[in-house]
């Protein structure tokens, strides 16, 4: 059984839910930070552009459009949650993870492609940001599947309902830093 | 992230009844009671203390008697001094500090001191200090790597971290970083747990305002964690990646700025200084007026200092680096809201040393330790200025003088802190009474040799010398007789002081076993923990505690007793 | 320059009592044999030259496993002079001559040598590649009126051994004399020597070669 | 949350919807290769888009107004980041200082040699 | 207080000690008031054993927070003061470069510095560019810009009798100023952890007179012209 300190909410927010924005706030300046740094050495270098071209927009149009239908799977999920039938929301915390394993294999094929075509992280510093950035994106991906996975587990039975949104509000989070990598990575050219 | 995982019900408070014989493993090495935590954080940072201390004893004993054969250690070659720096500033800051100041009195008290069982998510608690063990075991590791450990200071600027042909340390540097790494993990699970504990658990009744100003320190202090590792983090993995798979992020040569390590260095870095020094702060608090029987003077400004001191403490990075390479025009900026700084911290200090006025001090071990914060912690901050300033930064940068300031700031909220904390909490966190006798010898042979080590090393800054000079001797202007002798005090004092800290684990272990029992309140203080057992058992209270009022009333006119506990209604 | 400051003899009572104290550990430093001394110093020299003496390039230090004493000693009294490696060029010897100076007195120094000399041979991998060891024979034969026929070096010509040295600082070191980043200081004689017989290897792929012959001495002499 | 229910019927497809017409209108706006519609369709657009997320998908307005300061304060403290370390970092010279182009190293011919193995290896990678 | 223990060795060596001096007798007044204060209020309120009563006092009355609230506006105002001095000297020191009668190019690697004067030309990466190493002649009283670069890692260029000090930063070039003022030997120290050597790179500095500068400056010349007067160096 849970400490009673789990169910208090002083703060009149529960508090898994104030949990998992402070993780959020977290995780904004890890990437803030990265991001800062790209930016500028971005606009300091001007032949970044010429690297930049390089990379495929169809694909990374694609994967948005991915990653957005996985959130949008995800807020359904937490809504059927939100009414209680909770194998509703396993069945759409599935479809997100179909997602999120969908965003993967294509981004493992853009890599594969990219690397053996000479684009490798250690090319020039726009791809070492490419990989590291898309990297650590990706990272946050896998580990929001896997942690989806037991959530829908245990929502198919009935069981921890709330996790639903708050696994919900990490991949939307994870959804919005890749709204920012887009257009940083794909369509600045 | 991890508390979303669906776990076998936590065996609660009341299984504890039932199935009172729990195997020592599960119940010491693998508990999720947030005291049992608490104690693994305490005595994992004290362990690490030892290391960190032994490594100053070594290349102390070097910089007095260069090139000695040093006892127990052998000799130190420039490369062993400069691994030996890098790793005690590390250890003591990460590994000492953060532990025992924010995870272990932040897991022992925050519960306790805010009414509730337990921390709101236990087996991420567990989960938070595994990790921390991991860190700390992956640190040690890097010494018995090829290469040896890191030597490129605790700051780890770039190019010399970066590539091994220039730090000679393939595995180590990396090492390092990745242990620096996953010890913020670590710290970035404790932290969400502290904050949405003190937030969202506190006892009913208990008012903002009615918070002991501890459990606002390390709050505040995990806020600023939280808020400022995140740059530090993303540059660590792009650190590693230049160590080992041979990116340019801060190769200069290809594109990469090394200036950009030092600013996402020290973002992180001047916060942490207040992310270790609040957590110090509050327990001072606790002491001073349970020991003076006086309220907290000012509460409110105590907490807006406080809060001010953490917003502006993102302001301030740069004065770590005026003479680093920065652009000059910023060093001004920098050096204003540097100054600025100064505004809260004396506040805060002017506000302690005004709780004292028409107290009834009593001058026990714990109080000692409190007040000898203040005093050091005094010196810290004032000798802070001068390197905050500018134009005199030019001259003192990178001397013994930081070298001293820092010390002045860190051993007080480190060590003094820490010695605060563990003989106030000690009667509660194990039911047992310390010998104050044993306690005032200690504290006298700690805090005099302390000054005696570090108040030399002032001169030494003024008179120019650098900090991690491995032997001085090549600078025959600057290394004059005087200097020297100086040198040779500070090592001097320093084993004398390392000496005593066997007074202090002599007098834990006698009190441990042979200490006279401790009730429920031996100090008479009003915060909720002196309300449970001593020791607490696992889920603290068999009621849970409701709160009337707020932590410091002392000495209230009109009231028989000069304590009132905040959970007695009337 | 430094004034003696009131502080500091106020202090100096307490400090000799101290001192007798810290004294008793420091009189455990007994200079043992040689041997054991200089284990004790290579300590530092394993950073770079690594614990076995095979050297190692990324950190421009040579194979130094079973040199000659005489020869470790030499170049490591000129390295602290300052005779050698003092260049503002020779980058791997401005990394050397402050190591060296770590060493303070001349025993150390001999203590060391003995050590290194005493190391088992190591062979250095090859990283050199273009060589033509045929071309390179006919070159070495200049070079073997001092160092020997089989690269072993005289100790009566000043001549250090060749064989089980690092072939990429062979190449770095015939560079450098050429250039004169070695052998430009007029009181070190043998490097002045050397700088001059390195003129008569004309161009790089003749060092090359030339290096790629003692390579394959190198594998000869192995039983 | 029960007087919030009405707010949790929103028509989650529907924005959806406006999130994917976003997402084309931020790819086709640079291709016109105009800077300001770039800069306006991929920068500004990924703003609007990340809005709506943050609104309608994690519904940050339900929550207490301290998470959104404390969401907020975090991105601050970013501008502050890139405030403080853009005359290093982003700019190539300032007061008395300038950065090497990144081809240009002192290093004389030979030890650039020596030094240059370390380098090339890394190159190779 | 600087200048006991070391010389001042340049024109700008005075202004540094005066902001020192200045910060030392604000900061030292302050605490010592503090710590008076301190030590009093230990003395006077300390009781032995569980005696003795102490007052109730808030501390949010306006009455009782004027005794923080006043002398932290006097901290205030000392800060002003502080910030105005230290703003002053930086400026001087680091942002404001007088005309330079001479320049000397600094290159720091591991672990060793490189000085290049440029020679009788007045131009570097010329045929007669002097380069020394771990060895600094200049010439007493002569402005002088220093470029300062790095080959390797960060390393910092610091004359304690100068106060000066400033990081080589790989990839960039610094330019700063100073004017000896005092003829002898003193130490370079690298300020910069720089890996294991760090404590093994001292260089000299050796100030010395115009006309020994010049002469140096002739024999060390790897050109040698024909013509040239020894006052060449002096423009």
């Amino acid at each position: 059984m849970k400490p009673v300190a789990t169910t208090r909410s002083a703060a009149g927010i529960p508090t898994g839910l104030l949990a998992v924005w402070w993780i959020v706030a977290s995780e904004i300046v890890i990437f803030g930070g990265l991001l800062a740094a790209y930016l500028m050495y971005r606009l300091s270098h001007d032949a970044w552009a010429g690297h930049a071209a390089n990379t495929n927009t169809a694909i990374g149009t694609v994967n948005t459009f991915v990653l957005l239908t996985s959130s949008l799977f995800a807020v359904l999920a937490h809504q059927a949650a939100e009414k209680g039938d909770g194998k509703k929301a396993a069945r759409f915390l599935l479809f997100t993870i179909g997602g999120a394993l969908c965003f993967l294999m294509i981004k493992g094929y853009e890599w594969n492609y990219e690397i053996s075509h000479g684009m490798t992280i250690t090319t020039n510093t726009f791809w070492s940001f490419y990989y590291t950035a898309a990297g650590i994106h990706a990272s946050h991906v896998i580990a929001g599947a896997i942690i989806m996975a037991v959530v829908a587990k245990d929502a198919a039975k009935g069981l921890e309902l709330q996790r639903v949104e708050l696994i919900g509000i990490y991949w939307h989070f994870v959804d919005v830093v890749w709204i920012f990598l887009f257009p940083l990575l794909y369509i600045a050219k | 992230m991890a508390e979303l995982i669906p776990t076998q019900p936590d065996p609660g408070h009341e299984d504890d009844h039932h199935h009172g014989e729990q195997s020592f493993v599960s119940k010491y090495l693998l508990s999720t009671d947030h005291k049992v935590i608490a104690m693994q954080y305490m005595f994992t940072g004290m362990a690490m203390a030892l290391i960190g201390g032994f490594m100053a004893y070594a290349f102390r004993m070097q910089l007095a008697f260069p090139g000695m054969d040093v006892p127990f250690f052998g000799i130190v070659t420039p490369a062993n001094y400069v691994a030996l720096v890098t790793n005690h500033g590390a250890i003591m800051i990460f590994w000492v500090a953060m532990p025992v100041l924010i995870a272990a009195f932040g897991n022992y008290l925050i519960p306790l001191m805010v009414g509730c069982d337990d921390m709101v998510f236990p087996k991420i608690n567990r989960l938070s200090y595994q990790v921390f063990l991991v860190s700390a075991i992956v640190l040690l590791s890097s010494f018995f790597v090829e290469g040896g450990g890191f030597g490129g200071a605790w700051t780890t600027y770039p190019p010399l971290s970066a590539k091994a042909e220039y730090n000679l340390t393939p595995l180590g540097s990396s090492l390092f970083i990745g242990a620096v790494g996953i010890e913020f993990i670590a710290f970035l699970l404790g932290g969400i747990n502290f904050i949405t504990t003190a937030m969202n658990s506190r006892a009913p009744g208990m008012k903002l305002y009615d918070i002991p100003m501890v459990i606002w320190m390390i709050v505040i202090a995990s806020i600023l964690f939280m808020v400022s590792v995140g740059p530090l983090l993303a540059g660590a993995i792009m650190l590693i990646f230049d160590q080992q798979l041979h990116t340019a992020f801060y190769d200069p040569n290809r594109g990469g700025d090394p200036v950009l390590w030092q600013h996402l260095f020290w973002f992180f870095g001047h916060p942490e200084v207040y992310v270790v020094l609040l957590p110090a702060v509050g327990i001072t608090a606790e002491i001073i007026t349970v020991f003076s029987r006086k309220k907290l003077f000012a509460y409110r400004t105590v907490l807006n200092t406080a809060i001010g001191t953490g917003v502006l403490s993102f302001c301030v990075w740069a004065h770590h680096q005026f003479i680093s390479g920065i652009d000059p025009r910023m060093a001004n900026v920098f050096t204003l809201t540097t100054l600025l700084i100064s505004i809260p911290i004396a506040e805060m200090m002017f506000v302690y040393i005004a709780t004292l006025y028409g107290g009834a001090i009593r001058l026990t071990t714990p109080m000692l330790w409190a007040l000898a914060f203040i005093f050091e912690f005094l010196i810290g901050g004032v000798t802070g200025i001068f390197l905050g300033a500018s134009g005199a930064d030019i001259y003192m940068h990178d001397t013994y003088f930081v070298l001293a300031h820092f010390h002045y700031t860190f051993f007080p909220i480190a060590i003094i802190g820490t010695y605060a904390g563990v003989t106030y909490w000690f009667p509660k966190m194990f039911g047992k009474m310390m010998s104050d006798r044993l306690g005032k010898l200690h504290f006298w042979g700690t805090i005099i040799p302390f000054n005696f080590i570090f108040i030399p090393l002032f001169f030494l800054g003024a008179g120019g010398q650098h900090r991690r000079i491995y032997d001085f001797q090549n600078f025959p202007a600057l290394a004059g007789e005087g200097m020297q002798d100086l040198r040779i005090l500070a090592t001097v004092s320093l084993v004398v002081m390392l000496g005593f800290q066997v007074v202090f684990f002599y007098n834990f272990i006698i009190s441990l076993m042979r200490g006279e029992k401790a009730g429920k309140n031996p100090w008479k203080a009003n915060t909720l923990e002196w309300t449970a057992e001593s020791p607490p058992p696992h889920g603290n209270w068999k009621v849970l505690p409701t709160v009337y009022r707020g932590p410091y009333e002392y000495s209230v006119p009109g009231r028989e007793k000069d304590y009132w506990p905040q959970d007695e209604p009337n | 320059m430094t004034r003696q400051f009131s502080i500091i003899r106020v202090s100096r009572g307490v400090l000799l009592a101290c001192v007798a104290w810290v004294a008793l550990f420091a009189a455990s430093q007994a200079s043992a044999n040689d041997m054991a001394r200089g284990k004790q110093l290579y300590a530092l020299c394993a950073q770079c030259h690594t614990e076995n003496g095979m050297g190692a390039q990324l950190y421009l230090a040579p194979a130094i496993a079973g040199l000659d004493e005489w020869y470790v000693n030499a170049q490591l009294l000129n390295f602290r002079s300052g005779i050698r490696g003092t260049n503002w060029q020779d980058v791997g010897g401005l990394r050397m001559h402050p190591m060296s100076r770590w060493l303070k007195s001349d025993e150390d120094v001999s203590a060391v040598a003995a050590y290194v000399s005493a190391m088992p041979k190591v062979d250095p991998p090859a990283v050199v590649e273009g060589g033509d060891p045929v071309t390179g024979k006919a070159l070495y034969a200049t070079c073997a009126s001092c160092h020997g026929p089989e690269g072993q070096g005289m100790k009566t010509m000043n001549a250090p051994p060749l064989v089980h040295m690092s072939d990429w600082y062979l190449v770095s070191s015939l560079e450098k004399f050429k250039a004169g980043i070695r052998g430009w200081n007029p009181q070190n004689t043998n490097a002045v020597m050397m700088r001059g017989m390195s003129n008569l290897l004309p161009n790089e792929q003749a060092i090359k070669d030339v290096v790629a012959y003692i390579t394959t001495l190198n594998v000869q002499e192995q039983p | 949350m029960s007087e919030e229910h009405e707010e949790h019927h929103t028509n989650y497809v529907k924005i959806w919807a406006i999130l994917v017409v976003l997402l084309a209108i931020s790819v086709a706006g640079p291709e016109l290769e105009i800077l300001w519609i770039t800069l306006i369709t991929a920068f500004g657009i990924a703003f609007v888009k990340a809005y709506i997320v943050v609104q309608k998908f994690m519904h940050l307005g339900d929550a207490p107004k301290f998470v959104t300061y404390v969401m907020v304060t975090c991105l601050v403290f970013m501008m502050l980041f890139i405030a403080g370390t853009a005359s290093d970092i982003y700019k190539s010279n300032g007061e008395n200082w300038y950065k090497i182009e990144s081809e240009w190293q002192y290093m004389p011919p030979v030890a650039q040699h020596d030094e240059g193995h370390g380098a090339a290896d890394e190159e190779s990678h | 207080m600087i200048q006991s223990y070391l010389a001042q060795g340049s024109t700008y060596a005075g202004d540094i000690d005066f902001l020192f001096d200045m910060i030392f007798w604000i900061v030292g007044v302050w605490f010592l008031i503090s710590s008076g204060v301190f030590f009093w209020l230990v003395f006077k309120f300390r009781v032995s054993g569980n005696e003795g009563t102490a007052q109730y006092i808030t501390g949010e009355e306006k009455s009782q927070k004027r005794w923080i609230t006043i002398p932290h506006l006097l901290v205030l105002v000392c800060d002003v003061f502080i910030i105005w001095g230290a703003v002053r000297v930086w400026y001087d020191i680091k942002q404001h470069l007088p005309e330079p009668d001479r320049e000397v190019r600094v290159i720091t690697q591991q672990w060793a510095w490189t000085f290049v004067h440029p020679g009788q030309d007045g131009n570097f990466d010329t045929a007669d560019d002097i380069h020394t190493v771990n060895e600094l002649r200049l010439e007493k009283d002569a402005v002088y810009h220093y470029h300062l670069t790095s080959n390797d890692v960060m390393h910092d260029f610091s004359v304690p009798v100068f106060r000066l000090k400033q990081d080589a930063i790989p990839g960039r070039v610094i330019t700063g100023w100073f004017t000896p003022t005092l003829l002898g030997e003193f130490d370079i120290q690298c300020a910069e952890i720089c890996g294991i050597g760090h404590g093994l790179m001292p260089a000299r500095l050796v100030v010395e007179s115009a006309a020994d500068h010049a002469a140096w400056m002739t024999e060390q010349s790897p050109v040698k012209f024909a013509a040239v007067a020894p006052q060449v160096g002096e423009n």
